[in-house]
C-alpha cells in the first residue's frame, strides 16, 4: 500500500512560490491544490475556485472559492487564504520564479466568499494558469518564518523529508476530488506516496526491476526494452506541453537571412531524432506551441514551416553559395539532456549531409544560458544554431520566449511580433488562438525556430505492469490518486 | 684571474673568530628554538703549500669549517681571509674565481658523487661551468687528470656505484682538480677506505702536494693518518680549538687533556704492547646544542677543578707555536 | 692452548657463498675452513669487500636470498649443522645462542621502535621472560654496558642517542641472551677513538664474565693487536693466512698481510721518529668477484708472483705451529 | 605539541579564508547565475520580475561587495541559506558530511585494507610472478572508471543477488560505495606500499631484526610495517582528497546520501550559497586531514616531534 | 671454472664501452622497455593510421543495426546509433592519448616546478609555493575546470588543462618530497662547491635525481586523467561529440550497461592497455635511467 516514486533528483523545497523546478512541483503536486484544474484539451475546471468572473476591461478578476476545502492542519482554505498566496507571490521580496504566471496584480481583496484581483494589463491567460502547477497554493500555516512544513489540500499529507533521500507523504483521507482527469473521488487508493532519490540511472531501474520502486524515470535505453515486455508498463506524459525546438543566433549571418534559417529545417528530419534519438518515445512535432495547449495545430505548422527535404536545404544552400564542396561552418550550442544528446548527433549528421558543418559544443545549462545570452545579440561571429526546449499550461510562453529581449536573448526585434504577442495576451477563445497561429506563422515561415518534438524532458516513467491508474497532467505532472497496485 | 690577487705576506688561508650557529627551527613555523654552536669560535691561518690537519671527535664542527672555508655556509661571526680576502663579501661574479681556488674533498666519496652522472661527466662539470677548456678539449682535461689521480681512461664511462671506494675518492680528488686550486679542503678524505686502500690515497695526495704546491686542510678523526700526513695539527673539541702545534711537538708533547686522551685511545698494532690502560668510563660528549659553561671539555676531564667549570680557557700560545686551551697548562 | 684437543664451539668448514648479480653468478666466500673455540677470540682482516661480512652473515644464514645462496660446506655449532636447521631451530639459535654486532649502529637499529622494546623483544622470544622481568634483565644489561640512567632510556628511541650509546645498545641486545658465540662485524669501525676504546673494552670484559667466544671482524691492525687471540686473514672470498696473533705481527708469511702491515700509518712510529715519509702501499685492487684471476688471487699485485703463482692455486699449509698460510713463495720470502 | 597543533590551526583558517574568498569570486566569473537556473523550468518571468529576483539576492551588487558580505556572515556563524528553497546551507551540510566521512573514512579503510598487504606482499615476492600480476591488478583498479565499477556491483548484489537493496540509505549500503571508492585508491596504495617495503627490507634494522632470532613473521610485522607506513601515509594525505572528490561519483550511483551529491547539484545550478558552504566543509575537512596526518607523522616516526 | 674465466684484469668489472652503446645495450636487454614500448608504439601506430585500420567511418551512423553484440562484421558490436564501435575505438585512440598525455603532462610540468621550486628553495618560496598547493587542493576538480570555462572558453584542450590543473597538488607534493631528500644529500653540496650555479644544479643534477619516481606516479595518472577529462564533458570541456574519445564514450554508454555492456567494455579494456602500456614501459624507462639498476623505488 505504499507507492515508490524513484527520480533523480529530489525537490529543492516545498515552498510552492519559491521554486520552479519540475522535480520540486512533482511533489508539491500531490501536497497542494490548485484554484482551477485543467482538462486534457486545455479546458479549465473548477478547483479549489468554483468559477471566476472577469471583467470586460481584462482588469479585473473575480474568483469564487469551492466550499468545505480543507487544509490538512484542519484549518479552511477560504479566500483570504488565496489573497494570502496572490500577495506572497507577487511580493517583490519573495523573489518568487513564478510570480510571472499571476500576471501584473495590481491590488487582491476579499469579498465573503470572492477574491478580487485586479491587474494593471489585460492577461487572459490567467485562469489557465491558475490550473496549472506554477500557480499552487499553500495553506498560510505551511510558512513560518523561514521555515516551510507543506500544509496544503491537496491528495496527499506531508511525513517526513530526508533531503536527497526520500520524501514521505501519506494519503489525505478526507480528501475531495474535483479535478477532471482524476476518476477516483476520494482519497487516494494507496496509504503512503514515497520520492525516493536515486541519481544514476541503471540504479532506479534495478530499483524498479528488483520492486524497492514501483515508479521509476527509465533511461531511454531501457525505456525501449521496457516498452515491448509485458511485465512493465511504460508512461511518457502525454500532456506536458513541453516542446523542443532548433533556433539560431539570428542575427549572425547567414541565419540573419530566413532562407539560410529554413534551409536547416529542411535538412532535419526531426522523425529520425524521435525514432533513433528518442527510440519512439515521444512525437514529433512540427509547432512552436506544444501538443495539448490552445493554438496547437499540427497540420498548419507544417503547411507554414519546414519538413525534412534535403534537397530543398542543398537548393537553398547552394543559392546562398554554399555546397557540399564548400560547407557552411557553424556551431551547435547545446547542453545535454539524455535523448537530446543522440538528437545533436543525428542532426549534426543531417546537416552535414546538406553542407553545413556544425561543431557540436556542449555546455552545463546555467553556462549554456549564458553563452546564449551573448551570442543571441552578436551580428557577426561563428554561426550559430541552437536546441532549447519551453513548456507550459499556456502558450503565453511565446511571449517570454520571443517578445525581446526574450530568453537568452532570443527574441525577435521586430514590432509586428512584438504587437501580437501583446495583444494575444487580452485576447480570449477563437480570437485568442487565431492571433497565437499568427505568430506561430511568423515564426515558422521566418525560419526562426524549427520545432523538433515533444515532450521532451521530465516526461519519462515506467512500473511494473500490475500497476493501474498513474496519469501524467500538463508539465509532466503525475497524480496518484488512481494509482492500484494488483497483487 | 681576477679574484683575490695576493696581498703582499697573507697567508693563503686565514680563518679568524669563526662561528657557525646552526639555528634549530621547529614546527610548522619553523622557528628558532635553540642553535647547535657546530663552531664557536676559532682562528688559524694556513701557508702554502702546507698541510694543516684537523682532528677530533665525530659532530665537534670540523666538516661545518670546512663548508665554511668553501662558504657554502654563511658563518655566524668571524671571517675566513683567501690571501687576506674576505670571502664572505665576494658577490655572485666573484664567487666563481674564489671556487676555483678552493676546493673541497668531501667526507663521503659515495654520497657526494651525483648516482647518475658519469665518472667524466662528473670530473667535466668544473671545466664547463667555469669555461676552462674549449668543448673538444674537455675530454682530452679531463683524461689527463685520470691520469692524475690513478685512474684509467676507461672510467670516464663508469658511474659511481661501479667503483671501488678508493676509486670513488679518486674521483673526488680528480674533480677537486680540475679547477687548479691552491687549497683543498679534505673532509675525512680516508676515513670511509680500508687500509691498503687507505695508503694509495694518502700517498696520491701527497704527491699532488709536492708537484703542484697544494696546500690540504685535512680532516679526519684518526689521528694516525692526521699525524702521518700533516705538518700541523690542530685539535677540536665540541666547536672550539683546544690544541693546535706541529705535528712532532704534539705527538710527542700534547698539553691538553683532551689531546691526550685522543692519543691514548688509537689501538697500537703491536700485541706485546697491549697496553694496561686505565679503563675509560662511559662519558658521553656533551650536545653541542646546549654545550657545557667554562672549558667544555671539563664534564670528560680527569683533571678538571673548580675554576674549569666556570671560566672558559682561552687558546694561549704555551711554548714556540704550540697552543693550547686549557688552565692548567 | 691445544686446539685440536678440544671440540671447537663453531666450525666452518669449506664454505662457499655466490651471488647472482648482474653478471653472472660469482662466488664471494669460496672455501672458507676454520674453528673458534669456547672463549676464544678470532679476529678476522681483510680489504673491503674480501667476504668477511658474508662468511658472518653465512653463519646465522643471513644472506640475503636472492641474490645470495650458500652453495656448499657445513657450518657447525656445537656438534650441530646450522646450514641444516629448520626455520624454528634455526630462530632459537640466532640471537639465542649466536649473536651477531652490526657495523652500522646508527642504521642497526629501528628507528620507530623503542629501545626498550628492540631489547626485550629477543628475551621474551627466547627465554620466554615475562614484559617485567624482560625489562628488569634489559635494565641490568644496559647498566652492564654503563649506560647511565638505564631505566629512562627504554622508553627512548635510536636517534635520541649519540653513536656511543647506540652500538653499546647493540652490544647489550647482543648480550641479552648471554650468547656462545659473538660475531661482531666491525662494531667500532664507525665511531670515534675514544668511543671505540670504551666499546673495546666493554667486549673484553664481558668476555671474561660470561666467557663468550668472539669472532671479530675489522681491518683495523690496531684493534686486532689488542683484542685478539687467534688471526685470521682473509682475501678475495678465501682465507689466505691463519694465526695466533703474535705469530702473525711478529712474522706474516703471506705477502699480503705483509703489505697490509706496512701500509698502516703508524704512530708508535711516527711519534718516535717525527719524520714523514710515504705509506707503503699495495699498487692495484682486490680483484672483483666476477672476474676472479687463476691461481692465486693475489698473484696480480704481489711483488713474489712467479709464473706458478698464476696458473696454480696455493693450498692452505701449517707452515709452523697453529701458523696457517697459502702461498707458493711463503717459504722463501725473506 | 599543542603550540604546534595550534600553529597549524590559524594557517589552516588562513588557507579556509583564501579559499571562501577565492571560490566566491571564482563562482561569480563563472558564466551563468542563479537566478536563470531557478526560472530555467517552468516559469516565465518578465525582464523587470529577473531583475526584481537579482536583486532580492543581492546578486545585482559587485562581486566583491557580495564577498565581502559572505565573509561577514560567516564570521557571525552564518552561512546562509540556498537560492533553491532556501533551506540552511550550515544544517543541510552538516547533516550530510558525517555520511561523506564515513564513506571515505570506509573507503580509506578498503583501500589500506586491500593495498597496505598486497602491496606488502608484492615487496616481499618482489620480481616474481605474484609481483607482476599484483602489478597488473594495480593498474587496473585504476583503470576502471568509478561509476562502472559501481554499477556493476550494484546490479549485481541487488539484482543478481537480492542481498542489498539499491538505495536503503542506511549503513547496510555503505558496503558498496565503499568498495568501489577503495578499489581505485587501493591499487595506489599497494604501489606506495611496495616501494616502501623494499627500500624498508633493504635496511640494516631488518638484518639486526632476524639476527636477533624473530621469526620471519614477526620482522616483518614488527620492525617492516610500521617504518614503511610512514610513506604510505604519505600517500594516504595526498589521495584523501582526491578520495573526497571521487565521492561525488559514488555518491550519485549508490544514492549515498553525502555532500558530494550537494556540491555536484549545487555547482550546476550556481546555488552561490551553498557552493561556498560546501568548499568551506570540504576545505575544512581537507585541511584537518593533513594535520591529523602531520600528527600521525609523529605517531609513527619518533625522529618527527613538533614543537 | 678457472678454463672458461677470461683474460684477468682486476678492475674489469665490465667490458669498457661508450655510454651511448651501454645505454642502448641497457635498453635493449631491458624486457618492461620491450614489452611497454611494443604496446605503446602498437597504439601510437593505430592512432596514426586509424582511418585505414578502421572498417567504417567512427561517425556513420547506423553502419550496422543498432546495439548489436560482437560479431563477424563488428567486431566489438554497434552503439546505440549503430556505429561500429571497433572504429570508434581505432579512432579514439589519437584523442585519447592526446587527453591522457596532455592533462597528465600539465600536472606533472606545473606540480614538479612548484616542487622543486618549494624544495630547493626553501623559506618563505617554499612557504608561499606549498601553502597555494593546499589552497588549490581544496578546490574540487569541477569548479577549476568551470573558472576555466570562464577564462579560456569550452575545449578539449581546456578540459585537459582543468584535469592537469586540478592534480598539480598530486604531483607537487610527492615531488617535493622526493626533492627535500635529493637536495640534502652531499652530492648537491659538491656540485655547489664546484660553481655550479642554479640552473645547472636543477636541471642537471635534481632533475635526474626526481624523475624516476615521478615517471611512476604519472603513469598511473593516466587513467585518472582520461576518465575525469570525461566525467567534464557535461560542462562542455572534453571531447564533444560524436568524437570517439575513450574516456567519453564510457560516460556516454553508461546507461547500457545491462543492455548492452560491449559498449562499455571495450573503450574500458582500450584504456587498461594504454595504462598497462604506460606502465611497463614507465618501469623499464626508471630501471634503464638508473644507473644503479636498482629496483627499488616504484
Ligand atoms: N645544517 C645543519 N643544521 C643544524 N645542525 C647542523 C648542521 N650541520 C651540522 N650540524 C651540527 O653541527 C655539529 C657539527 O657538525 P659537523 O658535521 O661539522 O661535525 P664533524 O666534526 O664533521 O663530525 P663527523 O666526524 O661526524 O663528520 C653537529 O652537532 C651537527 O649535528
Ligand atoms: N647483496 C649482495 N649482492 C651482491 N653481491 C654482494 C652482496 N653482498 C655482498 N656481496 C659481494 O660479496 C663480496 C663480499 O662482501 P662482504 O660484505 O663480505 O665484504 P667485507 O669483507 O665485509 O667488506 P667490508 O670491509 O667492506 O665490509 C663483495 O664483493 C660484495 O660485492
Ligand atoms: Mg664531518
Ligand atoms: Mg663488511
Amino acid at each position: 500500500d505504499t507507492i515508490i516514486y524513484a527520480r533523480p533528483q529530489d525537490a529543492d523545497s516545498l515552498d510552492a512560490h519559491k521554486v520552479s523546478t519540475t522535480i520540486s512541483f512533482q511533489v508539491m503536486q500531490q501536497v497542494y491544490n490548485t484554484l482551477f484544474s485543467l482538462d486534457d484539451k486545455g479546458g479549465i475546471h473548477p478547483g479549489m475556485a468554483e468559477k471566476w468572473q472577469v471583467s470586460d476591461d481584462g482588469l479585473t478578476y473575480r474568483f469564487t472559492m469551492r466550499d468545505g476545502v480543507m487544509c490538512h492542519d484542519g484549518s479552511t482554505f477560504d479566500a483570504a487564504a488565496a489573497k494570502w498566496n496572490f500577495d506572497r507571490v507577487t511580493s517583490p521580496e519573495t523573489a518568487s520564479p513564478n510570480g510571472s504566471s499571476y500576471g501584473e496584480v495590481a491590488s487582491t481583496a476579499v469579498e465573503g466568499k470572492d477574491l478580487i484581483v485586479t491587474l494593471k494589463a489585460a492577461y487572459s491567460p490567467l485562469p489557465a494558469f491558475l490550473g496549472g502547477v506554477l500557480s499552487i497554493m499553500m495553506c498560510p500555516s505551511a510558512i513560518q518564518g523561514e521555515d516551510v512544513t507543506a500544509v496544503g489540500t491537496g491528495p496527499w499529507k506531508y511525513v517526513s523529508w530526508d533531503r536527497n533521500n526520500e520524501l514521505v507523504l501519506e494519503r489525505n483521507e478526507g480528501y475531495k476530488n474535483v479535478h477532471p482527469l482524476i476518476k477516483n473521488p476520494g482519497a487516494p487508493y494507496m496509504k503512503r506516496l514515497v520520492f525516493k532519490t536515486i541519481p544514476e540511472g541503471p540504479a532506479r531501474m534495478a530499483a524498479l526491476r528488483s520492486g524497492e520502486a514501483t515508479f521509476a524515470e527509465p533511461s531511454l535505453a531501457d525505456a525501449a526494452e521496457l516498452k515491448n515486455d509485458p511485465e512493465y508498463k511504460v508512461y511518457t506524459a502525454p500532456l506536458s506541453g513541453q516542446q523542443a525546438y532548433v533556433a539560431f543566433a539570428h542575427k549572425i549571418p547567414p541565419f540573419d537571412d530566413p532562407r539560410a534559417r529554413r534551409a536547416v529545417g529542411y535538412a532535419i528530419d526531426r522523425n529520425a531524432c524521435v525514432d533513433i534519438g528518442f527510440q519512439g518515445l515521444v512525437e514529433a512535432s512540427a509547432c512552436p506551441i506544444a501538443p495539448g495547449l490552445v493554438g496547437h495545430d499540427g497540420a498548419k505548422c507544417e503547411e507554414w514551416g519546414t519538413t525534412y527535404d534535403p534537397d530543398k536545404a542543398k537548393e537553398i544552400l547552394a543559392e546562398l553559395g554554399y555546397g557540399l564542396d564548400k560547407p557552411l561552418k557553424a556551431i551547435f550550442s547545446v547542453s545535454q539532456l539524455q535523448g537530446w544528446d543522440e538528437c545533436h548527433v543525428i542532426i549534426q549528421q543531417q546537416l552535414k549531409e546538406v553542407g553545413i558543418e556544425a561543431e557540436i559544443e556542449t555546455r552545463q545549462f546555467a553556462a549554456w544560458v549564458d553563452h546564449m545570452s551573448k551570442v543571441n545579440d552578436m551580428t557577426e561571429g561563428t554561426p550559430t544554431i541552437w536546441t532549447m526546449g519551453m513548456s507550459g499550461v499556456d502558450p503565453d510562453y511565446l511571449v517570454f520566449l520571443w517578445q525581446r529581449p526574450g530568453y537568452a536573448n532570443q527574441g525577435i526585434e521586430d514590432a509586428t511580433l512584438d504587437g501580437m504577442l501583446r495583444e494575444q495576451r487580452a485576447l480570449t477563445g477563437e480570437a485568442r488562438t487565431a492571433k497565437l497561429l499568427d505568430i506561430q506563422r511568423f515564426l515558422l515561415e521566418n525560419g526562426y525556430e524549427i520545432p523538433l518534438f515533444s515532450p521532451g524532458w521530465f516526461w519519462l516513467s515506467a512500473s511494473k505492469s500490475n500497476v493501474d491508474g498513474f496519469i501524467q497532467i500538463q508539465v509532466a505532472m503525475p497524480l496518484f490518486n488512481d494509482v492500484q497496485i494488483k497483487e | 684571474m681576477t679574484a683575490a690577487r695576493p696581498a703582499a705576506g697573507a697567508p693563503l688561508l686565514e680563518v679568524r673568530d669563526l662561528a657557525m650557529h646552526f639555528p634549530v627551527r621547529r614546527g610548522l613555523l619553523q622557528r628558532t628554538v635553540g642553535h647547535v654552536r657546530a663552531v664557536d669560535g676559532i682562528s688559524f691561518a694556513l701557508a702554502e703549500g702546507e698541510t694543516l690537519g684537523l682532528v677530533g671527535e665525530s659532530g665537534c664542527g670540523k666538516s661545518t669549517v670546512g663548508g665554511l672555508i668553501l662558504r657554502l655556509l654563511e658563518p655566524t661571526a668571524g671571517s675566513v681571509l683567501v690571501r687576506g680576502r674576505d670571502i664572505a663579501h665576494l658577490g655572485r661574479g666573484e664567487l666563481k674565481p674564489f671556487r676555483r681556488e678552493v676546493q673541497m674533498v668531501f667526507q663521503d666519496p659515495y654520497a657526494s658523487l651525483d648516482p647518475r652522472q658519469s665518472a667524466g661527466a662528473m670530473v667535466a662539470e668544473p671545466f664547463a661551468i667555469h669555461s676552462l677548456a674549449a668543448r673538444g678539449e674537455i675530454r682530452d682535461q679531463v683524461a689527463r687528470l685520470f691520469d692524475r689521480v690513478g685512474l684509467r681512461r676507461e672510467h670516464m664511462q663508469r658511474y659511481p656505484h661501479e667503483f671501488s671506494g678508493g676509486q670513488r675518492q679518486r674521483l673526488s680528488i680528480a674533480r677537486a682538480l680540475a679547477l687548479n686550486p691552491r687549497l683543498i679542503v679534505a673532509d675525512e678524505p680516508v676515513s670511509a677506505l680500508d687500509v691498503s686502500i687507505q695508503a694509495q690515497v694518502i700517498n696520491l695526495m701527497t704527491t699532488l702536494q709536492r708537484e703542484l704546491g697544494l696546500a690540504y686542510l685535512f680532516i679526519s678523526h684518526d689521528i694516525a693518518v692526521i699525524g702521518h700526513i700533516s705538518q700541523r695539527i690542530a685539535v677540536m673539541y665540541l666547536g672550539k680549538l683546544v690544541e693546535i702545534a706541529p705535528r712532532a711537538t704534539l705527538l710527542a708533547g700534547p698539553l691538553h687533556p683532551y689531546t691526550e686522551m685522543l692519543l691514548n685511545a688509537v689501538p697500537i698494532p703491536n700485541p706485546r704492547l697491549k697496553r694496561k690502560h686505565q679503563r675509560a668510563v662511559a662519558s658521553e660528549v656533551p650536545s653541542p646544542l646546549n654545550p657545557p659553561t667554562g672549558c667544555r671539555f671539563h664534564t670528560r676531564c680527569p683533571l678538571a677543578e673548580a675554576r674549569c667549570r666556570s671560566a672558559e680557557p682561552v687558546l694561549r700560545e704555551v711554548r714556540p707555536r704550540h697552543h693550547v686551551a686549557c688552565h692548567l697548562r | 692452548m691445544a686446539a685440536d684437543t678440544v671440540r671447537p664451539i663453531l666450525s666452518i668448514r669449506d664454505l662457499r657463498v655466490t651471488f647472482q648479480g648482474g653478471l653472472g653468478l660469482a662466488a664471494a666466500v669460496d672455501g672458507v675452513s676454520c674453528e673458534l673455540q669456547r672463549g676464544e677470540t678470532l679476529a678476522v682482516v681483510g680489504e673491503s669487500g674480501c667476504g668477511k661480512s658474508v662468511t658472518a652473515l653465512s653463519i646465522l644464514r643471513l644472506i640475503p636470498s636472492p641474490p645470495g645462496r650458500i652453495a656448499g660446506g657445513a657450518i657447525e655449532f656445537d656438534g650441530r649443522d646450522l646450514l641444516a636447521l629448520a626455520p624454528e631451530e634455526l630462530y632459537a639459535v640466532r640471537g639465542n645462542a649466536i649473536s651477531m654486532i652490526f657495523q652500522e649502529p646508527m642504521t642497526s637499529l629501528n628507528p620507530v621502535l623503542s629501545i626498550g622494546t628492540q631489547l626485550t623483544e629477543g628475551l621474551i622470544f627466547h627465554k620466554r621472560l615475562g614484559i617485567r622481568e624482560a625489562r628488569e634483565r634489559t635494565v641490568e644489561m644496559l647498566r652492564l654496558v654503563q649506560i647511565p640512567d638505564p631505566e629512562a632510556r627504554l622508553a627512548q628511541y635510536a636517534h635520541q642517542l649519540s653513536g656511543g650509546m647506540r652500538q653499546r645498545v647493540m652490544i647489550a641486545m647482543a648480550l641479552a641472551c648471554e650468547p656462545r658465540v659473538l660475531i661482531a662485524d666491525e662494531p667500532t669501525t664507525a665511531l670515534d677513538v675514544t668511543i671505540q676504546r670504551q666499546i673495546l673494552d666493554l667486549m673484553v670484559e664481558l668476555k671474561e664474565r660470561l666467557g663468550t667466544a668472539i669472532i671479530l671482524i675489522t681491518h683495523d691492525l690496531g684493534v686486532v693487536a689488542e683484542m685478539a687471540d687467534r688471526v685470521a686473514v682473509m682475501y678475495a672470498g678465501k682465507i689466505i693466512e691463519q694465526a695466533p696473533v703474535d705469530g702473525l705481527f711478529d712474522h706474516p708469511r703471506h705477502p699480503y698481510t705483509r703489505g697490509l702491515m706496512a701500509a698502516l700509518p703508524r704512530l708508535d712510529r711516527l711519534s718516535a721518529s717525527g719524520e714523514e715519509g710515504r705509506l707503503n702501499e699495495m699498487p692495484g685492487l682486490v680483484p672483483s668477484i666476477y672476474a676472479m684471476p687463476p691461481g692465486c688471487a693475489f698473484a696480480p699485485r704481489c711483488p713474489f708472483a712467479t709464473s706458478q703463482c698464476h696458473a696454480e692455486e696455493p693450498a692452505f699449509e701449517e707452515l709452523s705451529p697453529g701458523h696457517y698460510a697459502a702461498c707458493w713463495e711463503a717459504g722463501r720470502l725473506p | 605539541m599543542t603550540n604546534y597543533i595550534i600553529r597549524r590551526f590559524i594557517v589552516a583558517v588562513a588557507i579556509l579564508f583564501a579559499s571562501i574568498i577565492g571560490v566566491s569570486l571564482l563562482i561569480h566569473v563563472v558564466p551563468g547565475d542563479p537566478v536563470i537556473m531557478m526560472i530555467a523550468q517552468n516559469s516565465n518571468p518578465s525582464p523587470e520580475q529577473i531583475e526584481n529576483m537579482r536583486k532580492a539576492l543581492g546578486l545585482d551588487r559587485p562581486v566583491w561587495e557580495q564577498t565581502v558580505i559572505y565573509l561577514g556572515k560567516v564570521l557571525s556563524g552564518d552561512l546562509g541559506r540556498s537560492i533553491f528553497g532556501s533551506q540552511s546551507v550550515a544544517m543541510l551540510l552538516f547533516d550530510r558530511l558525517p555520511n561523506t566521512l564515513a564513506l571515505a573514512a570506509a573507503a580509506m579503510v578498503i583501500a589500506t585494507g586491500i593495498g597496505l598487504p598486497l602491496g606488502f606482499f608484492a615487496a616481499y615476492r618482489q620480481g616474481t610472478w605474484i609481483d607482476s600480476v599484483l602489478m597488473v591488478g594495480a593498474v587496473l583498479g585504476v583503470s576502471i572508471p568509478q561509476f562502472w565499477l559501481g554499477l556493476i556491483l550494484l546490479l549485481f548484489f541487488s539484482l543478481t543477488l537480492e542481498w542489498l537493496p539499491v538505495a536503503s540509505g542506511d549503513y547496510r549500503s555503505l558496503l558498496l560505495p565503499a568498495v568501489t571508492l577503495g578499489v581505485t585508491y587501493s591499487a595506489i596504495i599497494a604501489r606506495m606500499t611496495r616501494s616502501a617495503m623494499i627500500e624498508v627490507f633493504t635496511e640494516d634494522f631488518i638484518r639486526t631484526a632476524r639476527a636477533k632470532g624473530l621469526p620471519e613473521a614477526l620482522v616483518l610485522r614488527r620492525h617492516a610495517l610500521k617504518p614503511s607506513l610512514i610513506a604510505v601515509v604519505t600517500i594516504i594525505a595526498v589521495v584523501f582528497g582526491y578520495l573526497m572528490g571521487g565521492a561525488v561519483v559514488v555518491e550519485n550511483v549508490f544514492a549515498w546520501n553525502g555532500i558530494g551529491r550537494i556540491a555536484l547539484e549545487s555547482i550546476n545550478r550556481r546555488d552561490y550559497p551553498m557552493i561556498q558552504g560546501f568548499i568551506l566543509v570540504f576545505a575544512t575537512v581537507i585541511v584537518l586531514i593533513s594535520i591529523l596526518i602531520d600528527l600521525a607523522y609523529a605517531w609513527l616516526d619518533p625522529r618527527i616531534t613538533y614543537r | 671454472m678457472a678454463a672458461t674465466a677470461p683474460p684477468y684484469d682486476p678492475t674489469n668489472v665490465a667490458a669498457e664501452e661508450l655510454p651511448r652503446t651501454r645505454w642502448w645495450r641497457r635498453t635493449a636487454r631491458n624486457r618492461s622497455i620491450w614489452l611497454g614500448g611494443v604496446l605503446i608504439a602498437v597504439l601510437a601506430i593505430v592512432a596514426l593510421l586509424a582511418p585505414v585500420l578502421a572498417p567504417y567511418d567512427p561517425t556513420k551512423l547506423a553502419a550496422g543495426k543498432r546495439l548489436s553484440p560482437p560479431s563477424w562484421e563488428h567486431a566489438f558490436g554497434t552503439d546505440e546509433f549503430g556505429r561500429d564501435i571497433f572504429s570508434r575505438v581505432i579512432h579514439g585512440t589519437q584523442l585519447t592519448l592526446y587527453v591522457g598525455v596532455v592533462a597528465v603532462g600539465i600536472g606533472l610540468l606545473a606540480g614538479a616546478a612548484i616542487g622543486i621550486g618549494a624544495g630547493y628553495a626553501g623559506g618563505w618560496v617554499q612557504a608561499v609555493l606549498m601553502r597555494g598547493v593546499d589552497f588549490l587542493y581544496t578546490f574540487p576538480d569541477i569548479l577549476i575546470a568551470l573558472g576555466l570555462v570562464a577564462f579560456l572558453g569550452p575545449s578539449l584542450t581546456n578540459a585537459m588543462v582543468a584535469v592537469g590543473i586540478s592534480v598539480v597538488p598530486y604531483y607537487a607534493r610527492v615531488t617535493y618530497s622526493v626533492v627535500l631528500v635529493e637536495r640534502n644529500k652531499p652530492y648537491f653540496e659538491a656540485a655547489t662547491a664546484i660553481g655550479a650555479g642554479w640552473p645547472r644544479l636543477v636541471v642537471r643534477h635534481l632533475l635526474p635525481n626526481i624523475v624516476p619516481p615521478l615517471i611512476v606516479v604519472a603513469t598511473l595518472g593516466f587513467s585518472a586523467a582520461v576518465l575525469s577529462a570525461a566525467a567534464l564533458s557535461f560542462l562542455g570541456l572534453g571531447a564533444q561529440p560524436p568524437a570517439p574519445e575513450w574516456g567519453k564514450m564510457l560516460a556516454d554508454g553508461r546507461n547500457y550497461i545491462a543492455r548492452a555492456p560491449w559498449i562499455l567494455v571495450f573503450p574500458g579494456l582500450a584504456i587498461v592497455v594504454t595504462v598497462l602500456g604506460f606502465n611497463i614501459l614507465g618501469d623499464g624507462i626508471r630501471d634503464v635511467l638508473d644507473p644503479r639498476q636498482r629496483r627499488e623505488v616504484r
